[in-house]
């Protein structure tokens, strides 16, 4: 398992979250984190980075115990992050906010993530406050990307952007994945998340109710009505 | 425990501050109200900069200029023999209301430490003129030429009195002040707090709250600025420099800003610490700097929120 | 009959770069019209535009017939012009009905009041009540909104929206990170406004855009490259080389 | 029996050497009288004034109420000064000041109560001027931007007889005076006045000095003094200054008194210092003569007047306004031997003046 | 005349170049971390005492200011392991007040090592007196030398924000310190650097000064207002904006002390100029600032948020 979650309770201030999710991940494995608006999915995923401090449980990545590791420790060890809200660096330009976290040795480099988002070699100079919402998305994908990590994590990574570059993204994950990048996504579209992943998790109230592969999801209707509302 | 809201803090406040001057006397030591009201002097003055502060995210770094020149509006007065409140507090109010009509409508422009900038600039600007105008004083300031009166009664005389009237007036104006920050006015303040351009987008036009709320509360501390006259019989520039306003700030951050009662806690615990420091070394600023740096490192929301978190357990 | 609003040759630069290059439509009563475009095309630059918070280099925008060009942003919005935000806007520190009951306050009588406790006003209150339970937020009303997940955020910016009661309504991609009960319940939410107030619509979900619009205006580098039915859009080739893709999503 | 006196100096922040001369004064002097004042044991409470008005006017009150004070000596500076005397002395406490003397007390303002055992304010410049004189034709003048840097102004040139070349106000916070420093240069004048007290004093001889300018004569008051010479050293020797006293004064009482602090503190005293001193053994003198009965305030205050007691100063009388008529000096400043800096006299100026403000005063 | 205008040039250069040193290290701090640091004048203050006390200790300037330069740091290093880390994410008026309290105990700190008395310490042998520059202008070395430092300080600072990935690292820490550590960096390492370098510029400029202005107690009070008048005025957090802004403060400043009541003395009475002269000199700057404010809310150079 290259990312293990056991038994992690996790909440704000007086309120739990997390009711105690035990969730793995192998080296390579995608795996689509589902459930409904508040149900605790970002939530996770703070957990995972560190950013959450869970009361109690247990996070490993690549064997090593990271519980209550700073941020910067979990990410070293191979975890990118494509965070909700974008989160890009307003004061940087385009290019800095890539070139500032980046990360070697890997794959990803400036001109790889440029020919993956023409778009955003066109605006390499603008601030990234002055950047479009799916400008913004864009560059929070691909400064994820310069970290070169071993496990990338998009939550909502889609989200406002236009139908054709919406696609290219899930043409690339597919890429990704063959490559051997284990991803972990929080997507609302159904559709294109079983062409990707693996397996489905779906979280109802901070617990893990159901997981099981595509062809799962796609044979079970009642999952999907009643966690999901699709 | 049920949890302690800021109203009983408040109440309880109150109900401990009546009895004061008594208790003084049996210890002997009755010199300790007027220390006292002059802290209570002071927690108006917090008061009033809470409104801006807590409720309107207006950090003054110029306050204490509103101090100044409801100082020397009853200073001046007296000095040409009106000694009337009815005379010394509207032209404290008026004097203070144009002032700070004018630089708040320039200064409102700005936002957060611009903003800070802009009012510390302003209330320089006030100290260095009243420190350069000969005829009151200049530097040395004026002595006061006599107490004020009110139609003729005396509430400043005496210290008693004088303590009475101003713990009156400063829980008449928390209530005022409580009920302004719950209206209508205050919530749309609180908003633009918040986030200006979600106002602005549903349809108020921020900027006139804004400059609203600020001119009252300069007004509401000029009427600090006549206590604190009457108080030390003396009118100088020393109340308006920035090292004032930096306190009252102090005053208010540290009590526990937007919550009305925590800065009335913070001007107290100031004052009054800073009083009995000086009584044990010349070097109190040493301790009295370090209890401020542990009492914000350790508490979250101030006194009060310390208070409150207290009472939850 | 005039249309609810219309844009005439609408302008904007920033430095070098056009975002809205002498845009042009008109919005019936009661209509949706939707704008689509790629990523960066334009459209919230011209939805800040038509709200006021920032000024077109030129061109002209009429409410109802009267020229708003000019009129801040909170002036437009007391003549009934509300919108909602790309990147989710509210106040962070008020309670979700707090949220909602200020932009009925907007429209309801002076906000110089300064003794009565707002908190007590039941007509705030049950209004507001009203326009998060029709935003799908029942239950939320005490929480502090804050502390809301992104999902009922942006349903919290559309419940804020609706209790202005406006004539006209800008939609800045509502649907975006709502989950797929909240996102049917929204879009029958703004189906059902249809036909009582005006809305322009920006949205990259293409089913909703299908399924809501009245009309399309495409827009691609600032300028609006296509406008007609639904229909007629979808089988615009350039609109589907430019945007579209052949993507079917489920 | 005992008499209770309230000392009040700035003793806090960097306006507290002036203070902490003026307490040392006191309690030297009150130790070789053994702790008692007039016979009487002495109960003495030091309170800080911040330097800030109001504060200054809450411990004098408090010294009053809580303290019941007979007399107080203080303070170190005018402002507070002009806020406490008034409150002290309507009080029935009697004020002793070992420094300020601010005209508006010398006045038609003056005080049966208040009593400068320092000087008028304005003395030190009248000497100082009346000495420049017919030294120098065209003086350049300097002095802090607040009501006392004028008024000190004023003094000079109310006995200096010849041309201001320029009169300049420097804000009170600045340490950088090179400007000013570049319009002196610019204005060759025979002569520099200045008054610049305590910090800027310091600052401004040094840079004086670095820019070159010492072939200037350099005239002042409260500029150069034992107060900053430690700090200005060197570069202050040879500049003048004025005043009724220097540790040089050659009276028996000055060299014990010298002698004294200098063993007690490891410092040069300044005239602060030897007011405060000199305030003890006047006190020590007026409750001696009234037999230790400090109810009968009429009599003390007629002790007082007479000042009947050995002043380091020599011959120390108070005119009607109970400001004092003594000699004054232009005085300059000197390397010791022992390698310690000091002000000594030059020149006996004026002898016994009655300071300009005492006529308008009522008491007689 | 013209003489005069350019010495008057000079010193005002010099003073605001001064003003930048300080300022640099204010900015840095409060533009890259977000955290206003009224403890800022006082580490000045703590730079001059430390290359005062050396010098005194050794005998020599120069080696005054070399042991006072990294104790300056490490000073600074300190202070942010101890105080200022806590502060990371509390609101701006949390920090003002916990800084305020230090500077409050740091002033009160050197009085009671040093006492209340000012101490000054003799100019370098090699640095005193003045060279020619223009005709028969001469004007001193040492202050030349301080020029010269802030001009170094200067483009060091701009390059090693704008041209590094450090740089890039810190702005990006500013706006958003979780995500920079989510993406795999050492952000409290990072402004543990920052901060400490912020003390040794301030540390720096404070020991460069004390052969000129002797060491003081609350002698970092006014140089805190002014710089942050000066931060304020050129747009927070940019290096560029507070050396221009300190130039443009040292200049207005120096300049209309001198030929201000030379001007007002053309346009009215003698005795009506010299009062006005002498009620407006001390609010000049801040007239400045308050002018420049009206017109740009933000300041001169504002960072985009
Ligand atoms: N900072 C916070 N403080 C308090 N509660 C929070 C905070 N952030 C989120 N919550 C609450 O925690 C719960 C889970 O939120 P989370 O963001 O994990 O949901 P989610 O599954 O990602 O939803 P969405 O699809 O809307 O993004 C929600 O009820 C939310 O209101
Ligand atoms: N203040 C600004 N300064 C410079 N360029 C800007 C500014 N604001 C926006 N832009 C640019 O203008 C273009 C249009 O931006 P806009 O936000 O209107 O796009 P959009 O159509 O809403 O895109 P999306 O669908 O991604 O939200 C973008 O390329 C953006 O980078
Ligand atoms: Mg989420
Ligand atoms: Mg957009």
């Amino acid at each position: 398992m290259f990312l293990r979650l056991q038994g992690i309770i996790a909440g704000y201030g007086g309120s739990q979250v997390l009711a105690g999710i035990d969730l793995g991940l192998g080296a390579g494995e995608a795996v689509a984190l589902l459930g409904r608006n508040g149900m605790g999915k970002t939530t996770t995923v703070r957990t995972i980075f560190g950013l959450l401090r869970p009361t109690s449980g247990r996070i490993e990545v690549a064997g090593r115990d990271l519980t209550g590791a700073p941020p910067f420790v979990i990410a070293r060890a191979g975890l990118g992050l494509v965070p909700e809200g974008r989160q890009i660096f307003p004061t940087l330009s385009v290019e800095e906010n890539l070139v500032a976290t980046a990360r070697g040795p890997g794959p990803w480099d400036l001109a790889k993530v440029y020919a993956l988002f023409p778009r955003l070699a066109e605006r390499k100079r603008h601030g990234g406050s002055q950047l479009s919402g799916g400008e913004q998305q864009m560059l929070a994908i691909g400064r994820a990307l310069m970290t070169n990590p071993r496990l990338l994590v998009l939550d909502e990574a889609t989200e406002g952007l236009a139908p054709l570059i919406r696609s290219e993204i899930w043409d690339c994950l597919g890429r990704l994945r063959a490559e051997g990048l284990a991803i972990l996504v929080i997507d609302k579209n159904i559709g294109a998340l079983s062409r990707l992943v693996d397996r489905h998790v779906v979280i109802e109230r901070g617990r893990l109710v159901w997981q099981g592969s595509s062809a799962d999801l796609a044979a079970e209707p009642r999952v999907r009505e009643r966690f999901l509302h699709v | 425990m049920r949890p302690l809201s800021s109203d009983r803090v408040m109440a309880g406040l109150l109900l401990l501050l009546l009895p004061m001057p008594a208790v003084f006397a049996a210890l002997g030591e009755p010199f300790l109200t007027v220390v006292l009201t002059r802290a209570l002097i002071f927690a108006i003055a917090a008061l009033s900069l809470d409104l801006i502060l807590g409720f309107g995210a207006m950090v003054s770094f110029g306050h204490a200029a509103y101090l100044g020149i409801g100082a020397y509006a009853a200073g001046i007065l007296a000095a040409n023999g009106i000694t009337g409140l009815e005379w010394q507090v509207p032209v404290a109010l008026a004097a203070a209301g144009v002032f700070a009509l004018v630089t708040g409508a320039i200064s409102l422009r700005t936002r957060g430490v611009h903003f800070i900038m802009i009012t510390l600039a302003f209330g320089q600007m006030a100290y260095f003129l009243m420190s350069s105008l000969s005829a009151f004083g200049g530097d040395d300031g004026m002595t006061l030429a006599a107490r004020s009166t009110l139609f003729g009664a005396e509430p400043f005389n005496g210290t008693l009195r004088f303590f009475y009237t101003t713990l009156a007036l400063l829980a008449a104006l928390w209530l005022g002040l409580r009920a302004v920050t719950r209206s209508r006015f205050g919530r749309v303040l609180a908003g633009t707090r918040e986030n200006e351009i979600r106002m602005q987008a549903i349809g108020f036009s921020p900027f006139a709250y804004r400059l609203t709320a600020y001119a009252l509360s300069g007004m509401i501390a000029a009427l600090a600025g006549v206590l604190l006259a009457n108080h030390a019989a003396f009118v100088s520039p020393s109340y308006m420099g920035w090292a004032r306003s930096g306190e009252m700030i102090a005053m208010v951050v540290l009590g526990g800003m937007g919550t009305l009662t925590g800065p009335v806690l913070g001007a107290l615990a100031f004052i009054l610490s800073e009083e009995a420091l000086a009584r044990f070394t010349t070097h109190w600023r040493l301790p009295f700097g370090a209890a401020v740096v542990l009492a914000v490192l350790f508490t979250r929301g101030g006194l009060l929120g310390a208070l409150k978190g207290r009472g939850r357990e | 009959m005039t249309p609810a609003l219309s844009v005439r040759g609408l302008s904007k630069s920033f430095d070098a770069l056009k975002v809205s290059d002498a845009i042009t439509f008109d919005l019936a009563e009661g209509e949706i019209h939707a704008i689509i475009g790629p990523n960066g095309a334009g459209k919230t630059t011209l939805i800040h535009q038509l709200s006021g918070s920032l000024a077109p280099d030129a061109g002209r925008i009429l409410l109802g017939g009267e020229d708003i060009t000019r009129l801040s942003m909170a002036a437009r919005a007391r003549r009934g012009l509300a919108r909602s935000f790309q990147i989710t806007s509210i106040l962070p520190g008020f309670t979700a009905l707090e949220n909602v009951a200020l932009a009925v306050q907007a429209r309801s009588g002076s906000s110089f009041r300064f003794l009565r406790p707002a908190a007590s006003e039941r007509a705030l209150n049950e209004a507001a009540a009203a326009a998060l339970a029709a935003a799908g937020l029942c239950g939320t009303e005490g929480r502090i909104a804050g502390t809301l997940s992104h999902g009922e955020k942006r349903q919290l910016e559309i419940a804020i929206a609706l209790a202005m009661q406006p004539k006209v309504l800008l939609l800045d991609e509502p649907l975006a990170g709502t989950g797929h009960r909240e996102s049917a319940a929204l879009l029958q939410l703004i189906a059902g406004l249809k036909g009582r107030l005006s809305i322009v619509l920006i949205e990259h979900d293409m089913e909703a855009v299908f399924a809501l619009a009245d009309r399309i205006s495409v827009l691609v580098y600032g300028r609006v490259i296509a406008t007609g039915r639904p229909e007629a859009i979808r089988a615009d080739a350039e609109v589907r080389a430019a945007y579209l893709g052949d993507e079917e999503e489920s | 029996e005992s008499i209770k006196v309230g000392v009040v100096m700035t003793l806090s922040g960097s306006a507290a050497v002036l203070g902490e001369q003026g307490r040392d004064g006191f309690l030297l002097a009150l130790e070789e009288l053994g702790g008692r004042i007039g016979g009487l044991e002495a109960e003495v409470v030091v309170v800080d004034d911040e330097l800030k008005p109001d504060v200054a006017v809450n411990r004098a009150r408090e010294l009053v109420e809580s303290h019941k004070v007979d007399v107080v000596i203080g303070a170190m500076y005018s402002n507070v000064q002009m806020a406490i005397t008034g409150p002290l002395t309507e009080a029935g406490v009697f004020v002793l000041s070992p420094n300020p003397g601010p005209s508006a007390l010398a006045g038609a303002g003056c005080n049966p109560n208040f009593f400068a055992v320092s000087y008028q304010n304005d003395q030190p410049d009248e000497v100082v001027g009346a000495y420049v004189s017919d030294k120098a034709a065209r003086v350049f003048l300097i002095a802090p931007n607040y009501q006392a840097g004028k008024d000190h102004l004023t003094g000079f040139k109310r006995t200096y007889t010849g041309e201001v070349a320029e009169e300049l106000y420097v804000p009170l916070d600045q340490m950088d005076y090179s400007a000013e420093l570049a319009q002196i240069a610019a204005a060759a004048p025979d002569a520099v006045y200045a008054f610049m007290p305590g910090g800027l004093g310091v600052n401004f001889v040094r840079q004086y000095r670095q820019a070159g300018l010492e072939a200037i004569p350099f005239y002042s008051t409260f500029t150069v003094d034992e107060v900053t010479l430690p700090a200005q050293k060197k570069d202050a020797v040879g500049f003048y200054s004025g005043g009724d006293w220097a540790p040089d004064l050659d009276t028996d009482k000055n060299r014990a008194f010298v002698a004294a602090f200098e063993a007690k503190y490891d410092r040069v005293p300044a005239s602060y210092a030897a007011h405060a001193y000199d305030a003890a053994y006047l006190l020590d003198a007026a409750v001696t003569a009234v037999g230790g009965d400090l109810s009968d305030k009429d009599a003390l205050r007629r002790a007082l007047k007479a000042a009947d007691f050995e002043s380091v100063r020599g011959e120390f009388a108070f005119g009607p306004n109970h400001f004092p008529l003594q000699d004054f000096y232009v005085t300059q400043v000197a390397e010791r031997p022992d390698g310690k800096f000091q002000t000594q006299i030059v020149e006996k100026v004026l002898e016994k003046p009655v300071d300009a403000y005492a006529a308008e005063c009522p008491m007689k | 005349m013209t003489n005069l205008l350019i010495l008057q040039g000079l010193n005002g250069l010099q003073f605001g170049i001064l003003l930048f040193l300080v300022a640099a290290g204010l900015t840095l701090v409060f533009g890259v971390m977000d955290v206003i640091n009224l403890a800022h004048g006082s580490q000045y203050m703590v730079g001059a005492y430390l290359a005062a006390a050396f010098a005194g200790l050794t005998g020599s300037f120069l080696l005054g200011l070399l042991c006072a330069v990294p104790l300056a740091l490490a000073f600074g290093l300190i202070l942010e392991r101890l105080v200022i880390r806590r502060l990371y994410d509390r609101s701006h008026l949390d920090q003002v007040l916990v800084t305020f309290g230090l500077m409050l105990m740091l002033n009160e700190g050197v009085r009671l090592l040093w006492g209340s008395a000012p101490i000054s310490v003799e100019m370098p042998e090699a640095l005193s007196g003045s060279i020619p520059i223009w005709g028969n202008l001469r004007y001193p070395v040492y202050r030349l030398a301080i020029l010269a430092a802030g001009l170094g300080v200067a483009a060091a600072l701009w390059w090693a924000i704008h041209r590094t990935r450090m740089g890039m690292l810190l702005r990006a820490g500013a706006s958003n310190r979780a995500m920079v550590s989510a993406l795999g960096t050492d952000i409290n390492r990072l402004f543990l650097l920052v901060f400490g370098a912020g003390a040794m510029l301030a540390g720096f400029a404070g020991a460069m000064m004390v052969p000129v202005v002797s060491a003081e107690p609350d002698m970092g009070d006014t140089v805190l207002i002014l710089t942050f008048v000066v931060i304020v005025i050129g747009g927070i957090g940019s290096i560029r904006g507070a050396f221009v802004a300190a130039l443009l403060v040292g200049l207005v400043d120096t300049l209309g002390r001198t030929f201000g009541p030379i001007l007002l003395r053309s346009l009215m009475e003698p005795d009506a100029a010299s009062q006005t002269g002498r009620t407006l000199a001390p609010m000049l700057i801040y007239i400045l600032m308050a002018a420049i404010l009206a017109v740009r809310p933000a300041g001169l150079f504002p960072v985009q948020r």
